[in-house]
C-alpha cells in the first residue's frame, strides 16, 4: 500500500471514529504538478487527498485561524519536518494547542513521499533534534555566500533590485503560518512604522521587519518565497535570521513547543562580540 | 493643534556663549504648534519659573519644553512648575542643551543649530505626551519573611520592632535553619546556639511575629503592596495549642533509629522528634512515612502517652491564605552534593565528612558531645585533613563561584580540632586563603600560628585508604611536588549551593534567578537586597554564599526596604509604565517572556454569556517598572509605554 | 495583401519611434521578473511569452503614485500637485488581455470624474499587441468573451505570420495610424499568412455564471464559504490582475513635509473595509472573495456593461494556494440548477 | 486635479457629546468657495483632511441654506479625527467634495417630515432638518425623533433646545434605559419604541432615518408597523471611502458605489442591497 | 573646495547609564563633534529596530544605539534582550546591504564621559569617512519624484 492510500484510510478512520473533525491535507490542484490545500470533513470525502512529492506548502498556517480550535475538537494535518516544526512555534506562542493536533506526517526524499511515524508534535522531537544537528540547508548557505561575498554597496544594490520589484501584496504573510497576528505592524497607523506605499523605501522598510519578526521563528518552509508573485528571493533574507539565531543563540526555530522565543530571552553570556 | 511653549534658558553664560539663544528662540518660534517662544537668564530660578507658569496660564498651553539642563537635573523642577500652573507635570520635555550641546562644543553655529534640532524634536515629541497621573496602590502593611533561619529571624525581628506585622514561615519543625547546626561561629568563636536561640525565643514571643513552622509557600498572588500568599500547613500530628513540649512521646517512641537530618546522619531520631533540643517550637512532629502508626494502624504510644491528648492522628494539611504587603526571602542554601567528587571518598568511607558533619562532631549538643570522633569507629583522629574548595571555583565539577565562608569555617574546624585533640594535627589543602571581613584575616593567622593548622597549598587529586588509613594525595604547588599525607579523617569544604528547590520556588513566587538558582538582585550594586519584583527582598544565602553577619546584615537592610514601603499607606509610582491594546493582541506571550518583572499577565475575554474570546496580556501596573522591553518585543506593536509611547518616539525621530 | 514587420526590421522600427520622441516598453525579464520595461533594441525584448508575469496596468496605474506634495508650516500648509507626465509611450508585445485591461478601466476612471492620473498616461501611450498563438494551462481569455487575438484596447495589432518571420501589422485607431506612419518604409506589403491564434479551450460558461450571481439568493450561498476555504487573503491576484483598480490614499512624510500618494489597495485585505469603529462589513475571507467575484462578474459588468476580468489568468497561475477565478466561475457554472 | 482638496481654516470648534466634535470651517480661496456653493445640497458628504495624517469621510453638516461655511461633526477614533478635534482656529485642515447625491428636498414640499436619528447620526440629519426649517413654509408638521445612548450622549444640545422651543418643531428627545439623568425629562427608551408611542401619522409624510445598523433596521420594522412605505422613507449611508468619487471600490456594496450612487438612499434601496455587505 | 562632509547621526540610549555618561561629558567640558542627536529612552530594552529604520529614513548617514554594560541595567535585564535583538537586527542589516560601519552598538555608563565623548568622536570621524549614505538617501529622493512601476 503507497503512502497516500496509507494516509487516505488513517484520515478516514481519524474522521469516522470522530477522533477529528477535520483533515487539512492536499488535493488536486489546477494542473498536474500541483497541489492545493483540502479540507476533509467526513470519511467518504478522503479520496479526495492526494500525497506526493509535490505536496510541499506548510499547511500548519490553517490551524489558526480564530475559532478552528476553541471547540477543544481536534483536527488532523498532513505536515512535512518543517510544518511539524511550526506547529511547535505556534504552541509555544500560544497559538494552537498542540493537544489538537493530529500530525500526518510525511517527508519528500528523492522525488518520493514517505510516511512518518508518529501523530503528535512531541513524537517527532527525536527527528528535529537530528535536524538539528544536521544544521541549516546547505543549499541556502551557498546562495546566501554569494550575497555575502559582495561588497555593501553590491549587496545593497542587489536587494534594492529585488524590493524595487515588492508590491506590497503581502501573500509572503499571508501564506507565513507565523503571521497570525491580528494587526501587522505595516497596518498599525499610530505611528506609522512602515511605510505602506510600495516604493522602494517602503518594501524595504516591509521586508526588513517582517525577516526580524521572524528571527528564530521561520522553519525554512519556504512558502514566501514560492508564493511572492514577482520573485523576491525571501528564502536567503530569511536563511540569514535563522543563521543568526542557530550561531549566535543556539536556537532552532521549532525544536519543541515549549521553546521560550529567542527574542525574549536571553543568556548573559550571549556573544556580543560588535559592542563598542 | 497643539499650544506649545518653549523656554529657552542662558543658564547664565553655560549655554549662551554657545548657543546663539535668540535665533533658537526665533526658529522654535516658527515651528508648528509652538505658542510661545521664549528666553530668560536662569528659568530655574523662582521668577524663571514664574514666567513658566504665567504662560501656560496666559496661553492655555499644552504642552511645555524646558531648553536648558539635563532633565536628570531639573526635570523636577519644572514638572512641578508645570502642575502648579494646572498643566499636567507630564507635559514637560527637557531639551538638553546645556550638557549635551553647549558644553561640549566649541563651534557656534555648529551648536545652534544642534539646540533648534534638539528642541525640534522634544516639541514634537511633548505634542503627543499625554496626560499622567501618578500610580496610586495601597498597601496591605503586613510582611511576610519566608525561611526562619538567622536572615529570617532578623528581617522578622527588625520589621516587627518597628511595629508592623509579619508572618515568618518555615517549612521545618523548627525556626533557626544552618545557624542551629554550627558549633561555634567565625571569627569570635562564640557558641552558636547560644547567640541564636535566645533570637529564636524573641521571634516566637514577639507580638507582632506570627512564626508559621512546618508550612510551605505554595503561591504568591498580586503584586507589591497587595500580595497574596497561600501558605500550607503540613500536619504536625501534634497539637500546637495543648503541647507543653516535655518531650514523654519522643522518649516512649519505639521507632528510634530514624538518621536524624539535624545530625547530618550522625546520629538518630524517632518518628515523633523534634529536630533538636533547642526547637522552637518546642512541639514535635509525627514523621508519617516512619511511623508505625500510619504505616499500619497499631501502635498510638504517643498517644496514650500523651497526658493532655495533644496527639492528633487525624490532622489535615492546611491551606492558609494570607495578605501582605511586602515579603522578605530568606530560604537559604544547602550543602552540595559531593557525590561527584568520587576521588575525594565521600560516601565510600565513612571518616570522609562534610564541613557541616564536622559541625556537628564539634558541637556540644552534637551526637558525639562536642567530642572529636570518627565515624567510623568512634576513635579520637589524630590527623585531620581539610580540603578547601571541594566543591567551588571549580568549573569542571563543582560551582564557578567561591562559597565565601569556606575559608573561614575550615580554619575554625582547625582550631575546634586543636583545642579539642591537642595533639592532634591538621592538614588542610587550598587554593587562596580569603579572609576578607572584620577579623577575619587576623583568625586564620590565629589558626595557623597559634593552633599549628598545617596549609598546603594545593589541589587534592585523591583519597584512598591503605591499611586503615586514609592517604590523602595532592600537590603543593608552592613547593612544586606531589605530596602524600595520611589522616584519619578528612573533611571536605564542601561548596554552598541554592536549595534543591530553589528555581521552582523562584518561578512560584515570581522572581529571577541566576543560572545556579541563587535568587537576582534587582541591580548588583545600586539594590542588592531588592528582588527584581517590586516588593520582594532578599536576604542571606539565597540571593549567593554568605557568612553569619553578612546574612544578618541583609537581612536588616531587607526590613529597612520593608518598613521604608509600609512608611505610607499609599505607595506613589510614577505612571510610566507598560499598557496593552488588547483588540490586536494575538496573545503570544512574548511580552509575558521578556519581562523582567512579572509584570504581565494573561487576560481573558469573554463575551456576554462568559464564553471565552480570547486571552490578552494585561500589565499589571503595581508591578511594572517602565523598561519597555516589552514594547519593543511586541510583533503587532499591541503595547505601548506611557512616557515612551511608540507615536512620540516616532515624532521624535521624524523632527530630526 | 496586408503590411507586415519582419522581426528583422524591429531594431529599425524601434529606432525609428525613438526618433519620433516615443520610449518603447516590451515585455523583458529583469531580476528574475518578466514585465513591461523600457528596451532598446529587439534583443531585449522577450516576446515568446505566454505573458509577462507583471501587466501593463502598472504603467497607468502605478502601485504607488505621488499625488500631492505638501510642505507643513506654522499656520499654512504649502501643496503642489504631482502631475503625472503625458510621456510618448509604445508598448510593443502587450497580449490582447492585458490590452483588453486597460479598455475595461476606462469608464471607471471616467466615470463622471475623471482620473487625470490615469488618463494622462492612457492619452499618449500606444498599445501594440500581439496575438496571441500559444496559450497555457492558465489562459482563459475565451471563458470571459474575449479571445487569443481580440482588439480591444489595442491601437495596433500584431498577428505573427505562419512562416514566423514576422508580423502582419494592422492600426486599429488613429493612434495605431499615427504610429505607423512613423515607420512607412520598415513595413511592407506581403500575403504571408498569419498564424492561426492559440486555441484556448472554454473553462465555464460565463452567461451561466453571470445569471448566477446576478441572482439574489447567490450572495448568501453556501458555495462561497466552500469556495474560498483555503484563501489566504493576500492581494497577489488583485495587485497582478489587469483590471483591478481599488486603491488607497495615505499620506506619507515626516515633521516638516510629504506626499499624499495614491497606492494599489486590495478587497482582499481584512482591512479594507474595516471602519475605525471596529466594525468590518466584510471581515472574513469569504465575504472578501465573494466581493471580488460579484464586482467582476456582477456589479462591475451592471455599470460599465463589461466584465472586470480579461481572462489573462494570472491569478491562479500566480496564486500561493492555486485559487482563482477560473476555479470559482467553473464551480459556479456547474452548480446544479 | 482630481484628489486636491480645499484648504479650509477652522473658525471655531465646539464640543458635542464626549468624544464627539463639531468644527466650522471657512474656505481660503474664493474660487474653491464658488465652487462648494454651485455643487453643495444637503446629504452630500466630504473628505476632511489634514495632510500628513490623511482624509476621513463624514457628511457635510450645515445645511444647503447655509453655505458660507461647512460644519462636521465627528467622533475622535482614528488618526485623522484625533488630529482633526486637536484643531484650533485658525488652523488649516482641508476638505474635498461635496459628493454624492443629496436629499431630493424640492420633492419633500408640502409635506409632512419625520426626521428621526440616533446618536452621532443626528448631524447628516441636521443638515436637512435646517435646510428645511430655513425655508419652513413650504413643509407641513415637522416631527424630530432623536435618541441617544445617555443624556450626554445627545449633540448639538443648543439647537435641540432650540427645536424644542419652536411651535413649529414637535421634538421628541429619548435616551436608553439607564441612559438618563435624574432632572431629565423626556422619553426613556429605544428610538423604535418610542417611535410607535409617538405614532406620527404616514399620510403625505417622508421620512428620514439616520443611525447605527442596527437601530435602521429596528426603526424600519417600527416605520412599516405605523403604515410608512420604504419609498418614502430616506436613509443616509456610511461606508469606508478613500476617493469619494467612485474609483478606489472600497465603498462598493452590492451594485452601488456609495459614494457617487449614494450616500442618500430610500429604504426601499437599502433593501434591495445585500445585507450583510453593509 | 566644497565644504567637508558633516555626517547626521542619530542615537539611541537610555537614561540611566548613556544619558547619563553624555550628561558627565558635558559637566566635565569635554568637547566632542555636534554631529549626533540623541533619542532618550528608558532602557535599551526599549529600543526598537524601527527606531533605526526610520533614523535612515530621515537621512541619518550612521546610527548608534548605547546603553548600561551588561548587568548594569537599571532594569536588570533590558539590555541582555536589546543586546539579543542588535546582534539580530545588525545582521538583517548587514546581510541587506546596510553597512554595519554605519551602525553602532555600545555600551556606556554612567561613569564613562570620557569613552562617550571619545565614541562620538570616533564615531562621527569613521562615518565621515564613509561618506553619506546615499544609496539609502536615494530610496527617499526617488519616492518625491517618482511614481513606482
Amino acid at each position: 500500500m503507497g503512502i497516500q492510500e496509507q494516509y487516505r484510510n488513517e484520515a478516514a478512520e481519524l474522521l469516522s471514529s470522530g477522533a477529528v473533525k477535520l483533515v487539512i491535507g492536499y488535493g488536486e490542484g489546477s494542473t498536474s504538478d500541483r497541489r492545493r490545500p483540502v479540507f476533509i470533513r467526513s470519511a467518504d470525502e478522503t479520496a479526495r487527498l492526494v500525497l506526493d512529492a509535490n505536496c510541499i506548502a506548510n499547511l500548519s498556517g490553517y490551524l489558526v485561524p480564530e475559532g478552528l480550535l476553541s471547540d477543544g475538537k481536534s483536527v488532523a494535518v498532513f505536515l512535512k519536518p518543517d510544518g511539524i516544526r511550526s506547529v511547535n512555534i505556534l504552541a509555544a506562542e500560544a497559538q494552537v494547542n498542540p493537544d489538537q493536533v493530529v500530525i500526518l506526517g510525511f517527508d519528500i526524499d528523492g522525488g518520493q513521499a514517505s510516511p512518518l511515524p508518529g501523530r503528535k508534535a512531541t513524537d517527532f522531537a527525536p527527528l528535529i533534534e537530528s535536524q538539528k544537528s544536521t544544521g541549516l540547508s546547505t543549499e541556502l548557505q551557498q546562495e546566501a555566500d554569494q550575497l555575502e561575498l559582495m561588497s555593501a554597496t553590491d549587496r545593497f544594490e542587489y536587494w534594492n533590485q529585488q524590493f524595487s520589484k515588492c508590491i506590497k501584496c503581502y501573500a509572503c504573510r499571508q501564506v507565513c503560518p507565523m503571521c497570525y497576528c491580528r494587526r501587522c505592524i505595516v497596518d498599525v497607523n499610530q505611528p506609522q512604522w512602515v511605510n505602506t506605499s510600495s516604493h522602494t523605501l517602503g518594501n524595504f522598510e516591509w521586508n526588513i521587519v517582517r525577516a526580524f519578526h521572524l528571527a528564530g521563528r521561520c522553519v525554512a518552509c519556504g512558502g514566501c518565497d514560492r508564493a511572492c508573485p514577482v520573485n523576491i528571493p525571501l528564502r536567503l533574507i530569511n536563511h540569514r535570521m535563522s543563521k543568526e539565531a542557530l550561531d549566535a543563540f543556539d536556537h532552532f526555530a521549532g525544536e519543541s513547543a515549549d521553546q521560550k522565543p529567542v527574542l525574549a530571552t536571553f543568556r548573559q553570556d550571549d556573544p556580543e562580540t560588535f559592542i563598542l | 493643534m497643539a499650544k506649545i511653549g518653549v523656554f529657552v534658558c542662558h543658564c547664565g553664560e553655560n549655554i549662551a556663549s554657545m548657543v546663539e539663544t535668540a535665533k533658537l528662540v526665533s526658529t522654535i518660534a516658527d515651528h508648528p504648534g509652538v505658542e510661545i517662544s521664549t528666553e530668560y537668564k536662569y528659568f530655574c530660578s523662582d521668577p524663571g519659573q514664574e514666567t513658566v507658569k504665567k504662560a501656560i496660564r496666559e496661553h492655555n498651553l499644552t504642552g511645555v519644553v524646558v531648553a536648558a539642563c539635563s532633565p536628570r537635573m531639573h526635570e523636577q523642577t519644572f514638572r512641578k512648575a508645570c502642575a502648579e500652573a494646572g498643566l499636567n507635570p507630564y507635559m514637560l520635555e527637557m531639551a538638553n542643551i546645556r550638557e549635551h550641546c553647549s558644553w561640549v562644543h566649541t563651534d557656534k553655529k555648529e551648536a545652534t543649530d544642534k539646540a533648534i534640532e534638539i528642541t525640534r524634536s522634544l516639541v514634537e515629541k511633548v505634542k503627543r505626551n499625554n496626560d499622567l497621573q501618578p500610580i496610586s496602590v495601597p498597601v496591605t502593611r503586613r510582611a511576610m519573611v519566608i525561611g526562619g533561619g538567622v536572615a529570617g529571624i532578623q528581617a522578622a525581628l527588625d520589621i516587627a520592632s518597628a511595629g508592623r506585622e509579619v508572618v515568618l514561615v518555615e517549612r521545618e519543625p523548627s525556626i533557626g535553619g544552618h545557624m542551629a547546626q554550627l558549633s561555634e561561629t567565625f571569627p569570635t568563636l562564640d557558641c552558636s546556639q547560644c547567640i541564636l536561640t535566645p533570637r529564636m525565643v524573641e521571634a516566637i514571643q514577639h507580638p507582632n511575629i506570627t512564626v508559621m513552622t512546618y508550612s510551605e509557600v505554595e503561591e504568591v498572588d498580586g503584586y507589591i503592596g497587595n500580595f497574596s500568599v497561600k501558605v500550607r500547613k503540613k500536619a504536625r500530628y501534634v497539637k500546637m495549642e495543648t503541647c507543653t513540649g516535655c518531650g514523654d512521646c519522643i522518649q516512649k517512641c519505639p521507632v528510634k533509629k530514624i538518621p536524624s537530618e539535624f545530625e547530618c546522619s550522625l546520629g538518630n531520631r524517632t518518628a515523633i522528634y523534634t529536630p533538636f533540643a533547642q526547637a522552637v517550637p518546642n512541639v514535635p512532629v509525627i514523621d508519617r512515612s516512619r511511623c508505625t502508626y500510619f504505616k499500619n494502624g497499631k501502635c498510638g504510644i504517643c498517644k496514650k502517652t500523651c497526658q493532655i491528648d495533644s496527639i492528633d492522628f487525624d490532622q489535615q494539611d492546611i491551606i492558609e491564605t494570607l495578605e501582605v504587603g511586602a515579603i522578605v526571602v530568606a530560604t537559604g542554601f544547602q550543602v552540595q552534593d559531593t557525590s561527584g567528587y568520587g576521588e575525594y571518598g565521600y560516601g565510600r568511607y565513612k571518616d570522609v565528612i562534610t564541613g557541616l558533619h564536622f559541625e556537628r562532631l564539634a558541637s556540644a549538643s552534637g551526637p558525639t558531645a562536642g567530642k572529636i570522633l570518627r565515624p567510623s569507629d568512634g576513635k579520637e583522629p589524630q590527623t585531620v585533613v581539610f580540603i578547601q574548595c571541594a566543591g567551588s571555583r571549580d568549573v569542571s565539577k563543582g560551582v564557578r563561584y567561591c562559597s565565601r565562608i569556606c575559608c573561614m569555617y575550615t580554619s575554625k574546624h582547625a582550631m575546634l580540632y586543636a583545642h579539642k585533640v591537642h595533639e592532634g594535627v591538621s592538614q588542610i589543602f587550598y587554593m587562596d586563603i580569603r579572609a576578607a571581613g572584620k577579623g577575619y584575616d587576623e583568625f586564620t593567622r590565629r589558626a595557623i600560628e597559634e593552633d599549628k593548622a598545617g596549609y598546603i597549598r594545593g589541589r587534592v587529586s585523591k583519597v584512598y585508604e591503605e591499611n586503615g588509613k586514609l592517604i590523602v594525595r595532592g600537590a603543593d604547588t608552592l613547593l612544586g611536588r606531589q605530596v602524600e599525607v595520611q589522616a584519619d579523617m578528612v573533611v571536605l569544604a564542601t561548596a554552598m549551593v541554592p536549595q534543591h528547590d530553589a528555581k521552582d520556588f523562584a518561578k512560584k513566587i515570581g522572581i529571577s534567578y541566576d543560572e545556579y538558582g541563587f535568587y537576582n538582585e534587582a541591580h548588583l550594586k545600586l539594590r542588592p537586597v531588592e528582588s527584581s519584583t517590586a516588593g520582594i527582598y532578599l536576604a542571606g544565602a539565597c540571593q549567593s554564599p554568605k557568612d553569619i553577619p553578612d546574612s544578618v546584615a541583609q537581612a536588616s537592610a531587607a526590613a529597612a526596604k520593608v518598613l521604608g514601603l509600609f512608611s505610607k499607606e499609599h505607595l506613589e509610582r510614577e505612571p510610566v509604565v507598560a499598557m496593552v491594546t488588547e483588540s490586536t493582541c494575538a496573545g503570544c506571550w512574548g511580552c509575558a517572556t521578556a519581562c523582567p518583572y512579572n509584570a504581565i499577565d494573561h487576560r481573558d475575554i469573554n463575551d456576554r454569556n462568559g464564553n471565552l474570546i480570547k486571552r490578552v496580556a494585561s500589565v499589571n501596573p503595581g508591578l511594572c517598572q517602565g523598561c519597555g522591553t516589552c514594547v519593543s518585543f511586541c510583533r503587532s506593536n499591541s503595547i505601548d509605554l506611557a512616557g515612551f509611547t511608540e507615536k512620540q518616539i516616532f515624532a521624535e525621530v521624524m523632527a530630526l | 495583401m496586408t503590411r507586415i514587420l519582419l522581426h528583422t526590421r524591429l531594431d529599425d522600427c524601434l529606432a525609428a519611434w525613438r526618433a519620433s520622441g516615443y520610449s518603447v516598453l516590451a515585455p523583458s525579464k529583469s531580476h528574475e521578473l518578466t514585465r513591461f520595461n523600457e528596451v532598446q533594441h529587439a534583443s531585449d525584448m522577450a516576446l515568446d511569452l505566454v505573458l509577462p508575469e507583471r501587466t501593463i496596468k502598472d504603467h497607468f496605474f502605478p502601485q504607488t503614485e505621488p499625488l500631492i506634495r505638501y510642505r507643513i508650516k506654522k499656520h499654512e500648509i504649502d501643496t503642489e500637485e504631482m502631475v503625472p507626465p503625458e510621456l510618448k509611450r509604445i508598448f510593443f508585445g502587450v497580449r490582447p488581455c492585458d490590452a483588453s485591461g486597460l479598455a475595461i478601466d476606462d469608464p471607471l476612471f471616467g466615470w463622471d470624474y475623471k482620473d487625470e492620473y490615469w488618463f494622462r498616461r492612457r492619452g499618449n501611450s500606444v498599445i501594440v499587441t500581439i496575438a496571441c498563438t500559444s496559450a497555457d494551462d492558465f489562459c482563459m481569455c475565451t471563458s470571459v468573451q474575449l479571445s487569443p487575438d481580440s482588439t480591444k484596447g489595442s491601437d495596433v495589432m500584431l498577428t505573427p505570420l505562419k512562416d514566423g518571420r514576422g508580423w502582419q501589422v494592422l492600426a486599429l485607431t488613429d493612434r495605431g495610424n499615427a504610429l505607423l506612419e512613423t515607420i512607412p518604409s520598415i513595413l511592407q506589403e506581403s500575403d504571408a499568412e498569419p498564424a492561426p491564434p492559440a486555441s484556448v479551450p472554454v473553462k465555464f460558461d460565463i452567461d451561466k455564471v453571470t445569471a448566477w450571481l446576478a441572482d439574489p439568493a447567490s450572495f448568501e450561498s453556501h458555495f462561497w464559504k466552500e469556495i474560498s476555504q483555503r484563501c489566504i487573503g493576500c492581494a497577489s491576484c488583485t495587485f497582478l490582475c489587469p483590471t483591478c483598480h481599488c486603491f488607497d490614499i495615505q499620506d506619507e512624510g515626516d515633521t516638516y513635509s510629504g506626499i499624499r500618494r495614491k497606492n494599489w489597495d486590495s478587497c482582499s485585505f481584512a482591512m479594507f473595509t474595516m471602519h475605525t469603529s471596529g466594525h468590518n462589513p466584510r471581515n472574513t475571507q469569504s465575504t472578501r472573495w465573494r466581493q471580488r467575484i460579484m464586482h467582476k462578474f456582477n456589479y462591475y459588468r451592471g455599470k460599465f456593461d463589461v466584465n472586470s476580468c480579461s481572462g489573462c489568468g494570472r491569478c491562479t497561475r500566480q496564486c500561493p494556494v492555486d485559487m482563482g477565478i477560473t476555479e470559482t466561475l467553473q464551480s459556479i457554472s456547474n452548480l446544479p440548477r | 486635479m482630481i484628489y486636491n482638496p480645499f484648504p479650509m481654516r477652522v473658525v471655531s470648534k465646539r464640543d458635542e457629546a464626549p468624544g464627539v466634535r463639531t468644527l466650522r470651517l471657512e474656505f481660503v480661496k474664493q474660487e474653491d468657495h464658488d465652487y462648494f456653493s454651485t455643487n453643495y445640497r444637503t446629504g452630500m458628504f466630504g473628505l476632511y483632511g489634514i495632510f500628513g495624517e490623511g482624509e476621513s469621510t463624514f457628511c457635510v453638516a450645515s445645511p444647503e441654506t447655509r453655505k458660507e461655511y461647512i460644519e462636521c461633526t465627528f467622533r475622535q477614533s482614528g488618526r485623522v479625527t484625533t488630529t482633526l478635534a486637536n484643531a484650533d482656529a485658525g488652523d488649516i485642515v482641508t476638505f474635498r467634495g461635496p459628493y454624492g447625491n443629496r436629499f431630493p428636498i424640492e420633492e419633500f414640499e408640502g409635506k409632512n417630515l419625520l426626521f428621526i436619528a440616533g446618536g452621532i447620526a443626528l448631524p447628516p440629519t441636521r443638515s436637512v432638518i435646517w435646510s428645511c426649517l430655513d425655508q419652513r413654509e413650504k413643509f407641513g408638521n415637522v416631527t424630530i425623533v432623536y435618541g441617544a445612548r445617555t443624556v450626554a450622549d445627545l449633540v448639538y444640545k443648543d439647537e435641540l433646545d432650540e427645536w424644542k422651543r419652536r411651535d413649529d418643531v414637535n421634538l421628541v428627545l429619548t435616551v436608553d434605559p439607564g441612559g438618563e439623568t435624574p432632572d431629565w425629562q423626556d422619553h426613556v427608551g429605544f428610538v423604535p419604541s418610542v417611535l410607535e408611542k409617538v405614532a406620527p401619522s404616514p399620510d403625505n409624510t417622508i421620512a428620514v432615518l439616520c443611525g447605527p445598523p442596527i437601530m435602521i433596521k429596528f426603526t424600519l420594522n417600527a416605520l412599516e408597523k405605523l403604515g410608512f412605505s420604504a419609498e418614502n422613507v430616506y436613509t443616509t449611508l456610511e461606508n469606508r471611502m478613500k476617493c469619494g468619487v467612485g474609483k478606489c471600490g472600497r465603498c462598493n456594496v452590492g451594485s452601488v458605489y456609495i459614494c457617487k450612487e449614494g450616500p442618500v438612499f430610500t429604504a426601499a434601496e437599502v433593501q434591495a442591497m445585500p445585507q450583510a455587505d453593509l | 573646495m566644497s565644504e567637508p562632509f558633516e555626517p547626521k547621526i542619530v542615537a539611541f540610549v537610555c537614561t540611566y547609564c548613556t544619558y547619563a555618561g553624555a550628561d558627565l561629558a558635558g559637566t566635565s567640558r569635554m568637547k566632542y563633534a555636534s554631529n549626533v542627536r540623541i533619542v532618550r529612552l528608558p532602557c535599551t530594552g526599549r529600543i526598537s529596530p524601527m527606531f533605526i529604520l526610520k533614523a535612515l529614513q530621515k537621512g541619518a548617514d550612521g546610527v548608534l544605539v548605547s546603553g548600561c554594560h551588561p548587568g548594569d541595567c537599571h532594569f536588570a535585564q533590558g539590555n541582555y534582550h536589546a543586546r539579543r535583538r542588535w546582534t539580530v537586527f545588525r545582521a538583517l542589516l548587514s546581510f541587506t546591504g546596510i553597512p554595519e560601519e554605519r551602525i553602532k552598538f555600545s555600551w556606556i555608563s554612567a561613569a564613562e564621559g570620557a569613552k562617550f565623548a571619545e565614541l562620538i568622536n570616533g564615531v562621527t570621524e569613521e562615518i565621515r569617512s564613509l561618506g553619506p549614505f546615499e544609496q539609502y538617501q536615494e530610496l527617499q529622493k526617488i519616492i518625491e519624484t517618482q511614481s513606482t512601476y
